[in-house]
């Protein structure tokens, strides 16, 4: 067995007397997708804000490459190689699909104090921001501004985005919110192929996705994880079945 | 229009005596006629314009701007009146920080400047020049006058004036004639409006007289709250803050102080009861000491175009220097630094009637020069 | 120094925090329910000032003028609200700074054009005339302890208020989620115009109280309102009770720091360079306040959420 | 949409081409004063267009920028009272009238109080932000008061305008080209910035600060090398405008100084390259025909500024070249 890439230590996370993460513990290991999973406010959110460094835990351990990031700021994690998406889209509205890809290729590349060139000559964003569209498939919207792709098109560009961070590993949250079922299947097709190039950290919905993608799948109630294994197991699993999937037998 | 009118036949009359060297004259005024402190300004262009229409002189025009009391507008308004419209002469400021603003550079250009109010000490030594003329005082001429009348009643007075240039002259100035013993010296923040820690301040300090000063709605604020203190100990300051234009928001809170001025309305000669006369028949109000010193630059102004042509600077300037004119407050002359040589005095707020206004109590100091007198190579 | 003359500078400086409190709640306010920025809060305070002063000249009661400032500040505050402000709402900050600020020119500019420039006259009521002696010996002007009864006053008032009352409950509401309030079929213009003018009537109050104390003239209002931001800045934003703590914090520390910085450098320096140096650093001391509150806490000291 | 971004350009070359044939006609007309006032313009515009490098770009409302303009003029007053008086600094140091060591003075002085200030303020946001810079230039505004060393409330004369290798800078006209030249480059530069990787950074960071950090890039370090930069610009055109009036006084420092240069901006049309240029020469002009028409101009300015904030939000520009086109 190899040596997670992401590794998460007894996390909790209070608000008050709210236990909004009790102790959690869970890894993603290289090549896999590890779906998140469980009801509404179950925490899902709030645990992925504290991986990426949005939140600050209560207590616990992450550990990403083998170094401690607790401490770390949110740009500090995603220079190191953890790239997110957001549940809501954000993206910078009125720049085009292209420069918001642009960006990320600039930050990647650590060189936005750079004040004089034009980058839109620089064939060093241009170009590998264009591919990177065309692999999520938004090239032929690549010039118009952010503002005006339709939900769909912005989760693409989404994922474009994290793709062009050259990111060790993936933290999507929900990326099929607000898809169609088009839009799924075919995005669930891409995260299929992508899980070789780094590991995804998955939280989402739309189960049929879910039992399609997932290597392992951890199910969050109330904060804590009650279950962790692959599709069959947690199918079979019979507290996840009373407390999630809503089946009393 | 009845006014108009009646200047006509003033002027005709002076025509058909035939006296002045009927030339025209172009003036530029350039006061403070909107934002805080505006009543001044309207003080001084009031007087100053009744005083070229009663002249008769109809050769005379005058161009008057705005400078709503910000330097930068004063320069600009000035580097117009100077390039575009080619005045003769200026005047009209009100504020020592307008004035170094636009004096320094309007006498460079050799324009002749008049001051109808302000004097800072800056233009009055080393840096004073042939083109700047001071009809007014030197800023440090009422607070040393106040100082030497202290000397008479009080032996322990407090201090008090905003923490800028015109108020550290006037504590300096102050002190450059009182003798006795400072209860306290405090500067507070320039447009200051609550004084009172300054009052529980002077309360506790065991003083037996206190001088302040405090220009516009910062006079106003203190006395009004000093009155409400149950602090009773006597006030004294400079007519700034008891002049004709902020009596009124006061009200009773001022009575009994004393102050001094080189005006008041009440002083005793002819020129002074025509001038009180006249501004009350045409604006409705009592004359502050600031429409005084507009009234009298106008005068000088009048004075000497009857002996020099204003395109001959030379000799223009030697007759403004001779002041061969009736002024409002009785003697008036040059110094060597073209600073007035005049009499101060002492005056006391009280009541006529329903209208607040001052009284002369004495004449503290006579033929007065100012201390930079000396400084002044010219 | 006496331990009197303390006490009496401490008192001085809470009379001054609760004037600026009656600025500051209204300011607050307005930003809590509405977003708004308001520059113009303090030309409310000049109108709250001017109105006092012509009604009590031509009824000779100050009692009336203090009637005739509330109405006429929140009449010109409603007036606004419903012909500038309420387009505000949806614009950023950038947009409100600018056409409040617009307001300040046209509120001075007009209120010079009917009142001209001379400073107007308006004295304290005979009833508060007097000085009153505290426990301990101490005499302190009767209206300046009225003032602070006032604002305390108005503190407890707007306590209750929100708490307690159904305008309270919708201003809540307001303050959490502008969508609901509509959802539960309050009118929300409505309210927005009730906020508005409730809150240009507190600064009407203000500019009535202070009017006997200070000069009546235009422009009154500018310092008063930069103070006034400064108090809800440190408080948190939206917060009243930011607002109130704000403002006596910055009333005191003004006041003590006037007081007591000439009297500290004067161990140091001749006492005429003390009297300078010390003001001159009193005058910066909330600005330096404000800016450690917000190195400290971005957000003020109670913030209400941005 | 390409139209409107030629049309932009038309405009912005018609404003360049207007800000500098009227002071040359005005010169040929022997009116002098219409240079002057032209010169006004151009340096306010420098200074407008320094605040739009934040305000325009970053989305971030500094209500301080006087105190970078205000510290400008006074690098320029202090080191010309010393040149004039021949009193040396300290250290060996001694004034200077060459403009050229004047303006690096003046752009390392509020260089430094600009990083200073924006250390502490940028942590902060919103309404905060505008408050908390606010209060720093009025800090310095009651230093300068106060501090009698220069001159306190009555400010600071420039005896003699200082001087320019190779050009009488006594001539208004030659001045004036100083200034307009300065304000070409500046312009240039804030065209160049705009579309280079860090112009896209900080754009970024006003349309989504959350996003730029998610993408590894602190938006903090962004904003404060644009506050930086905006803060050495004001200030750039802070000297120049106490060489114009050759006078320094600390109402360049007051706060009604940086709501003018917002309102500039405004006017002319936020975000836009030649907004503050457009801003500037629509303010003065109103000021000065307005001014020559009423006491009352202030009032009259306040309405026309609500009416461009609530029915002509592109601001002028916005008006001649339709709305703003991003790539």
């Amino acid at each position: 067995m190899t040596e997670p890439l992401l590794d998460i230590r007894n996390l909790c996370k209070n608000f008050g007397a709210l236990k909004a993460t009790d102790n959690v513990s869970l890894d993603l290991r290289p090549g896999e997708i590890h779906a998140l999973i469980g009801p509404n406010g179950a925490g899902k959110t709030t645990l992925i804000h504290q991986i990426a460094g949005t939140l600050q835990p209560s207590s616990g351990t992450i550990r990403f490459l083998g170094r401690d990031i607790g401490g770390m700021s949110m740009p500090g994690r995603t220079r190191l190689g953890l790239g997110r998406t957001f549940q809501i889209s954000s993206l910078t509205l009125e720049f085009s699909a292209l420069r918001n890809v642009m960006l990320a290729l600039q930050a990647r590349q650590g060189s936005s104090f750079r004040f004089f060139r034009p980058v839109m000559r620089d064939r060093s964003l241009t170009d590998p921001a264009y591919e990177t569209l065309e692999r999520v498939g938004l090239h032929e919207r690549a010039m118009v501004a952010a503002g005006e792709l339709s939900h769909g098109e912005r989760r693409q560009l989404e994922i474009a985005i994290a793709l062009a961070l050259g990111s060790k590993a993936f933290l999507l949250d929900e990326p099929m919110a607000g898809m169609d079922s088009e839009g799924s299947q075919a995005l669930t097709r891409f995260l299929d192929g992508l899980r070789r190039e780094a590991p995804i950290l998955l939280v989402e919905h739309d189960m049929d996705a879910v039992f399609a993608l997932a290597d392992r799948i951890s199910v969050l109630v109330y904060g804590r994880v009650i279950a962790t294994g692959t599709v069959e197991e947690i199918r079979r699993d019979p507290e996840v079945r009373h407390a999630y999937l809503g089946e009393d037998d | 229009m009845k006014k108009i009118i009646a200047a006509g036949l003033v002027g005709l009359a002076m025509g058909v005596s035939g006296t002045a060297m009927a030339e025209p004259i172009k003036i530029g005024m350039i006061t403070t006629l909107s934002g805080g402190g505006a009543g001044l300004g309207v003080d001084v262009r009031d007087a100053f314009e009744l005083a070229i229409e009663k002249s008769g002189n109809s050769e005379i025009e005058v161009i008057t701007e705005d400078d709503a009391r910000k330097p930068e507008l004063a320069v600009q308004i000035a580097d117009k009146m100077i390039q575009s419209d080619e005045v003769d002469l200026m005047t009209g400021i009100i504020w020592s920080n307008l004035a170094m603003a636009v004096v320094p550079s309007a006498t460079a250009q050799d324009v002749i400047y008049l001051s109808p109010n302000a004097g800072p000490s800056a233009l009055a030594g080393a840096n004073c020049n042939e083109n700047y003329f001071n009809v007014a005082y030197q800023n440090d001429n009422f607070h040393e006058a106040m100082g030497n009348f202290a000397n008479k009643d009080y032996k322990k007075v407090f201090i008090l004036a905003p923490n800028y240039p015109a108020g550290k002259d006037s504590l300096t100035g102050f002190k450059r004639f009182y003798k006795g013993e400072l209860a306290g010296e405090v500067y507070t923040k320039l447009g200051q409006t609550d004084y009172a820690a300054e009052i529980a301040q002077i309360r506790a300090s065991g003083a037996d007289a206190v001088f302040f000063f405090l220009p516009g709605g910062m006079g106003i604020a203190f006395t009004k709250q000093y009155a409400q203190s149950g602090v009773d100990l006597p006030l004294m300051g400079p007519a700034f803050s008891f002049s004709q234009d902020v009596l009124p928001a006061m009200g009773d809170a001022a009575l009994g102080i004393k102050n001094s001025a080189s005006w008041s309305h009440d002083l005793d000669n002819e020129a002074n009861k025509a001038f009180v006369e006249a501004f009350k028949a045409e604006y409705g109000r009592l004359p502050s000491v600031y429409a005084a010193q507009a009234w009298d630059t106008a005068n000088l102004i009048l004075a000497a175009a009857e002996k020099a042509s204003v395109k001959d600077k030379e000799a223009f300037r030697a007759a403004l220097k001779q002041a061969d004119f009736a002024s409002v407050r009785g003697k008036f002359s040059f110094n060597t630094n073209n600073h007035p040589i005049q009499d101060l005095y002492v005056r006391e707020v009280v009541k006529e009637g329903d209208v607040l206004t001052n009284k002369i109590v004495e004449k503290t100091f006579t033929d007065h020069e100012d201390a930079y007198a000396a400084e002044c190579k010219m | 120094m006496s331990t009197a003359l303390i006490i009496e500078q401490t008192l001085n400086g809470l009379q001054f925090g609760v004037m600026l409190f009656l600025m500051a709640a209204g300011l607050t306010l307005i930003f809590g329910v509405m977003g708004l920025i308001n520059l113009a809060h303090g030309s409310l305070y000049m109108v709250g000032a001017f109105a006092c002063a012509v009604a009590a000249a031509a009824t000779g009661s100050f009692w009336i003028g203090l009637a005739a400032s509330l109405a006429a500040a929140a009449a010109a505050g409603a007036l606004i609200e419903v012909t500038v402000i309420r387009k505000l709402y949806e614009r950023d900050h950038l947009d409100q700074v600018l056409a409040t600020f617009a307001l300040i020119l046209v509120f001075s500019e007009g209120t010079r054009w009917i009142f001209g420039s001379f400073p107007l006259y308006l004295n304290i009521p005979q009833l508060l005339g007097g000085v009153v002696t505290l426990p301990g010996g101490l005499p302190y002007p009767a209206y300046r302890l009225a003032i602070i009864l006032v604002g305390l006053a108005v503190a407890v008032g707007l306590y209750l208020l929100i708490s307690k009352t159904r305008l309270g409950m919708r201003i809540r509401a307001g303050e959490s989620d502008r969508e609901m309030i509509g959802a539960l079929g309050v009118d929300i213009r409505t309210l927005y115009t009730v906020v508005f003018a409730l809150g240009a009537a507190l600064a009407g109050l203000a500019g009535a109280l202070v009017g006997p104390l200070q000069s009546v003239q235009v422009g009154m209002g500018e310092p008063v309102l930069i103070l006034a931001f400064v108090v809800i800045v440190i408080g948190g934003i939206g917060s009243i009770k930011g607002a109130f703590i704000g403002a006596i914090l910055v009333g005191v520390i003004d006041t003590l720091g006037r007081f007591l910085l000439p009297l500290a450098l004067g161990v140091f320096l001749d006492p005429s360079q003390a009297a300078g140096v010390g003001a001159a650093l009193a005058s910066m001391l909330i600005y330096v306040f404000m800016a450690l509150v917000l190195a400290f806490r971005p957000t003020g000291l109670f913030a209400a959420g941005d | 949409m390409r139209q409107h971004l030629r049309r932009e350009t038309l405009v912005n070359a018609g404003l360049a081409v207007l800000l500098l044939a009227a002071p040359a006609i005005a010169a040929m007309a022997g009116e002098p004063f219409y240079v002057t006032l032209a010169t006004r313009m151009a340096i306010l515009a420098l200074a407008a267009v320094g605040l739009n490098f934040v305000l325009g770009l970053g989305g971030l409302v500094s209500f301080g920028h006087a105190a970078f303009f205000g510290i400008g003029g006074y690098a320029a007053g202090i080191l010309a009272t010393h040149a004039f008086n021949q009193e040396p600094f300290p250290f060996g140091l001694s004034g200077t009238n060459q403009m050229l060591v004047i303006w690096l003075a003046a752009l390392i002085a509020s260089g430094i109080v600009a990083l200073l200030i924006g250390l502490v303020s940028l942590r902060t946001s919103g309404v905060y932000f505008i408050m908390i810079t606010l209060a720093f230039a009025q800090m310095i505004y009651y230093f300068a008061i106060s501090w009698p060393a220069y001159g306190g409330e009555d400010g600071l004369s420039i005896y003699v305008r200082n001087a320019f290798p190779g050009v009488n800078t006594l001539d208004p006209l030659s001045f004036f080209l100083i200034c307009y030249v300065l304000l070409m480059i500046v312009l240039a530069f804030f065209a160049t910035l705009r579309n280079s990787r860090f112009g896209a950074a900080l754009q970024a960071a006003r349309q989504n600060p959350v996003r730029l950090a998610s993408v590894g890039v602190e938006p903090f370090r962004i904003r404060l090398v644009a506050f930086v930069i905006s803060g050495m610009i004001t200030g750039l055109a802070g000297a120049l405008f106490a060489d114009l009036n050759r006078f320094v006084s600390p109402s360049m420092l007051s706060w009604h100084m940086s709501g003018e240069l917002i309102v500039l901006i405004i006017l002319g049309g936020t975000g836009r390259l030649f907004g503050p240029v457009a801003g500037a020469i629509l303010y003065i002009l109103f000021e000065y025909f307005l001014g020559g028409i009423t006491e009352r101009w202030q009032l009259f300015l306040g309405l026309i500024l609500l009416a461009v904030v609530l029915f002509a939000r592109g601001g002028l520009i916005g008006l001649l070249a339709g709305k703003v086109r991003h790539d």
